[in-house]
């Protein structure tokens, strides 16, 4: 058996595992070696270091930041939920397709473009400081309210989008067939079309509630003291910039779960589609 | 005069029997000690519990909140009686919202770092002209910048102190203007090297820099807080506070 | 007697005529076969009897209804008339049961209880028993096939359509769904099959229709049209589909 | 003629459409309506009307706020480019299958997960106040310069990303098909992958460009004068939010036309697939 | 005179095998046809010969050279044994003639003007010179795959394999194809097709090769195969496949 072709391949492929595993070694080593031995050389990597990644500071400030945190995913976890239903209602305006329906359509259109188009920045402060100044009174007039409807109208915009991508990737034909049954455009769609369609577009979704995770931090622009403001104040009362990296490695190790997840199922679904 | 005080503010505040006082999250040095009004220290702090006092409050009665400059602007119902935060008094601010008589009058200053004067910056209007500028770009600085140094090339704006700085410090910008108390305090102690460079005095004729509290538009309490003011830069209490809190401003060369 | 009568039915997408003028009467437990050239309209004539397609022109009488009058409440009548695709038949999240209960539970609303016994017997009937609780990817083609049958069977058809039913088909798998329609017959069900399976439309139809671009050109018995077709067309038709597999 | 069946159709078709045409006429004018004369009745409507409708400031800021937005567009044009074609590498690297180029492959990983986990904002003021501070000096330590990096790395990972699946996308039998005439992985992947996979991408890149477009913003926060900060000073001077509102419909202008497009072609192509 | 002889040839993905221990020897100029059910392995066998997936034991020996070996390179060898898939097989953003110019250019690096008439005359001679400058989703299915042809035909290969070249085509389409490949075969092309043509297969092959969960069951000239089947397993398939087409 010693030299048997099956024994050729099988030390062929152990050498070559042998050969990527040294390169990869090898390379990362070099590259990040690079990196630690060549930037602190730098003359003033001493003041960038102390401006940004000061470790006393980090330590001491990452506690509060992290409770600030809070506020974000309290925001978060309102807002999701809104999000999803008000996207889900814009995509079936958009879809409507009898001409009675023709200013849904309208509606949907206009409404997508419009929180589309403007940065999430402008809306939270249109939204944030305009409505309440309609005279609302306390509580009513408080920014975590308005903050989180600009967070609702602008996200709902980009998923309906995802939605009606969803909706429109359900073949024809099932509609069809659901509609030869007899059935209802009502059932056609609860039991036939948006079952699959919302299973679908999941993925997207999750990128998109990773992108609202940390768009959630401009509420701190109308008052909220969220992850982004804790650290924009401890940046200026110690005048270091260290806690806005504390506040990238919070907002990190929340993200890269979810989008790593999000990958995997985009991943799975091409494969079992094709 | 007391008694008459204390009855002109009932009714008028936000919540009976309490002054509610917004300031900034931070509050900055020299205005505030550690970022904590409630203690009393620091300039703006110090003017706040004398005020109080002087309407009618005792110290317990002050309640402490914070209120960025957009937050006091928007229209609509205020969260605070009124607002000190170094709010420079103009015009145009005027037609939205309402300040107070002055409480300081700020003289503005030019702070460089060592590097850029040892290159040959002196406080000339001449000279300040060549150099980049930065400035905040929510404070009145970015005006007079504008209209009294005419800088050779545009500024660069930032959100707040600290990130001026940073860009002093990354070397991005040479010069800034801010209020004096703030120049000193970040040359000395934000900047390792920073210098003030020069100074445009107080009472310079055109368009002063005076600090106001701000408040919402037809407040009732703005004439007792007027009152209050006026008694108290009358009485010497504003300049004594003044004088304990603030560095000397002496020795800093008046720009020419 | 007469089950479904077409008078001129005429369609057009956009400008392109798709249906010129179709004349056809479907008599009550007959099995038509539509054959012709990929293109020529048999899915869209089969869509347009389901009203689907509403029609540019002409009449479609069903029994003694004109169904194809604008405005009319299509439901009832496509729950008469059953409709089978070539793919994408049946509903994939839902379990095979499921996939056959849902229309008569919102139509009739009836319980699952109710509806229960009925539908496992159609399983029975047609040797899928032991496939209900599977998910349609779980299932082969034939199988999806004929469970896609059996749920427009469920809404007790009067007529059904079947569109190319075997074309997507594994080779092997076709057979058992054609045994499936051979047993529809046998129950004199009235169908109507648009098919490639010219050995089958030869062995069981009753009347072969056969579509050009639009037109029926050509309509008979399988003997006639197979053996003497009137139409240049049919022949030319004829001979391209059938020299290879003969 | 009168009576035949054509006619009955055409009658039903017309009666039909006249109906939707109203319903949508009065369907739009009473909301519209309702918009109108309900908010102005709001008590704090005059107030809120001349904080952020103020039609004379409008008209007073908007030439300024135009100029400045050609910064934004400056910006914009170049870093698209560098986008397009770091995204490309990026993708190129994710996408590699032999074992030897594993390293290239985790790098990939790393880099889209660092760079689309963390906030832009955070990244722009990382590396625009962080690398300058490194003792770069005029004009190298340009805000100009690193904060379009920060832009540039951020978008070049969501870039990577598309690109991929548009990789991804290109039917496997492509590559067998390329691969079985004997040309070499480069060949396969230059004239016969990319050229479909970038095609089949352009929309979704469109519509991440758009994204770009209002982030590039976001330079402002380290000194450039742009479109919101212009805003921002204005807002501070005359104490008013109007300017804002200008930007916003500076942004739609822009941003509207491109998203309809982008959208119009992500149709035609789900179209065409199916 | 063997040009090419598969030894034990075996293929896993993962752990599921897919061929087992396959063993052919294919003559000079002839035709050999491999049938099977759907899932059997010949679509894997074909991939497999063109070194398109490494094989897990077993040797493949083309004129005298075993070309299984590990890290051999692949390129030269692809270009003298052609593939053609069932489906996706033109490059959609070329024209017909850019598909084709494609490998030629890259690999000899000659330049267009010196390639082009001899391109020309390939498309001439199999009936598509007036197609040439068309892009594929200009071309009806039957055209696609004879360009397709064309294409591996430009690299001058000394075999030819074929996956199933008309199961995505329609009936009517089927023909030209078929004729395409009958002209090869006189003009004495080696070639390997998959296919599901039983009267194509019956017609032309030199040999028939039956295969069956990955096991060569049967193989032998297309009387014997097709009239007296030596495996139970064959009859079986032969039977549901040839019923009823016949
Ligand atoms: N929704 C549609 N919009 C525009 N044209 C269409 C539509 N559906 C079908 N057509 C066109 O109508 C013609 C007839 O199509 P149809 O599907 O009815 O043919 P068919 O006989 O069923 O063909 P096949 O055998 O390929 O299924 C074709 O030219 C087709 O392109
Ligand atoms: N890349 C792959 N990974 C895992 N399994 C595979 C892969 N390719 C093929 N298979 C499996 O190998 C077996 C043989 O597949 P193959 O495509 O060779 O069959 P076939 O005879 O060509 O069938 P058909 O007639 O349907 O084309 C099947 O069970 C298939 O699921
Ligand atoms: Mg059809
Ligand atoms: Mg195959």
């Amino acid at each position: 058996m010693g030299s048997s072709p099956l024994n050729i391949r099988q030390q062929y492929e152990k050498a070559e595992r042998r050969r990527s595993v040294t390169i990869a070694t090898v390379s990362t080593v070099l590259v990040f070696g690079a990196l630690f031995v060549l930037i602190p050389l730098a003359p003033g990597w001493e003041r960038v270091k102390k401006s940004f990644f000061n470790t006393e500071i980090l330590v001491d400030t990452f506690p509060t930041l992290l409770r600030a945190f809070l506020l974000d995913i309290a925001i978060f976890l309102w807002c999701a939920p809104a999000i999803a239903l008000l996207g889900l209602a814009i995509a079936l305006c958009r879809d409507a397709r009898s001409p009675a329906l023709f200013p849904l359509k309208i509606f949907g259109v206009v409404y997508t473009d419009i929180f589309r188009g403007v940065p999430v920045i402008l809306i939270v402060f249109l939204i944030g400081f305009g409505v309440p100044g309609l005279g609302l009174n306390r509580p009513w007039n408080s920014p975590y309210i308005w903050g989180s409807l600009a967070l609702i109208l602008t996200y709902s915009a980009y998923v309906a989008e995802i939605f009606r991508s969803g909706i429109e990737s359900v073949h024809e034909s099932q509609r069809a067939a659901a509609k030869s049954l007899g059935l209802p455009h009502s059932d056609v769609m609860r039991y036939v079309v948006l079952p699959q369609a919302i299973r679908r577009v999941i993925p997207a979704n999750m990128n998109m509630f990773v992108a609202l995770q940390k768009d959630v931090a401009l509420l701190s622009f109308i008052g909220p003291v969220e992850i982004l403001r804790q650290a924009g104040v401890y940046k200026s009362l110690l005048a270091n910039f260290t806690p806005y990296v504390g506040a990238a490695i919070i907002f990190l190790a929340v993200t890269i779960p979810i989008t790593r997840y999000a990958d995997y199922l985009i991943a799975r679904q091409n494969r079992a589609r094709s | 005069a007391q008694a008459a005080d204390a009855e002109c503010a009932v009714g008028k505040t936000l919540t009976e029997g309490k002054l509610t006082i917004a300031t900034g999250n931070p509050a900055y040095f020299p205005w505030v000690m550690d970022n904590d009004p409630a203690s009393g220290k620091g300039f703006e702090a110090a003017v706040a519990y004398a005020l109080a006092e002087e309407m009618g409050f005792a110290a317990d009665a002050v309640v402490w909140t914070s209120a960025s400059f957009d937050q006091s602007i928007q229209p609509g119902a205020k969260d605070f009686d009124f607002n000190l935060q170094q709010f420079s008094i103009t015009e145009e601010r005027e037609k939205v919202v309402d300040f107070s008589v002055p409480y300081y009058s700020a003289a503005m200053a030019v702070l460089v770092r060592q590097g850029t004067k040892d290159a040959g910056a002196t406080a000339t209007l001449e000279s300040l002209k060549g150099l980049k500028w930065g400035a905040d770009a929510n404070t009145t600085a970015l005006p007079m910048v504008q209209s009294i140094i005419q800088p050779d090339s545009d500024p660069l704006l930032y959100d707040d102190n600290t990130n001026v700085v940073e860009a002093m410090k990354a070397n991005q910008i040479d010069a800034a203007l801010f209020d004096l108390p703030t120049a000193l305090y970040l040359g000395a102690v934000v900047l390792d090297d920073g210098v003030v460079l020069g100074q445009f005095p107080a009472d310079r004729a055109e368009s002063p820099d005076q600090f106001g509290l701000l408040m919402e538009e037809g407040n009732a309490l703005k004439t007792c807080i007027d009152a209050a003011l006026t008694t108290l830069a009358d009485n010497g209490t504003l300049a004594a506070i003044e004088a304990e809190w603030l560095q000397q401003t002496t020795g800093v060369p008046v720009i020419k | 007697m007469s089950i479904l009568t077409l008078k001129n039915v005429t369609k057009r997408f956009g400008a392109v005529p798709v249906l010129n003028g179709i004349d056809l009467t479907i008599e009550q437990g007959t099995m038509t076969c539509l054959i012709g050239p990929s293109g020529s309209g048999k899915s869209t004539l089969l869509r347009c009897i389901n009203l689907l397609e509403p029609l540019d022109d002409g009449e479609i009488w069903f029994d003694h209804t004109d169904i194809s009058l604008p405005g009319i409440d299509a439901r009832p009548i496509r729950q008469q008339i059953g409709l089978v695709f070539q793919s994408y038949n049946l509903f994939p999240h839902m379990t095979a049961f499921d996939n056959v209960l849902l229309a008569p539970k919102r139509i009739y609303r009836l319980p699952k209880t109710e509806l229960q016994p009925e539908i496992e017997s159609l399983f029975e009937r047609f040797g899928l028993a032991d496939r209900m609780q599977h998910y349609p990817d779980q299932l082969s083609g034939g199988q999806q096939q004929r469970v896609a049958i059996v749920r427009a069977l469920a809404m007790k058809p009067r007529i059904m359509l079947f569109d190319e039913v075997t074309s997507a088909l594994d080779p092997e798998l076709v057979s058992e769904v054609l045994d499936l329609l051979r047993q529809l017959q046998a129950d004199g069900m009235t169908m109507i099959l648009a098919t490639h399976e010219m050995a089958f439309a030869r062995d069981v139809a009753d009347t072969v229709c056969v579509l050009d671009e639009g037109h029926l050109i050509e309509s008979g018995t399988p003997e006639t049209v197979f053996t003497s077709p009137v139409q240049a067309r049919t022949q030319q038709f004829l001979h391209s589909v059938l020299t290879r597999s003969l």
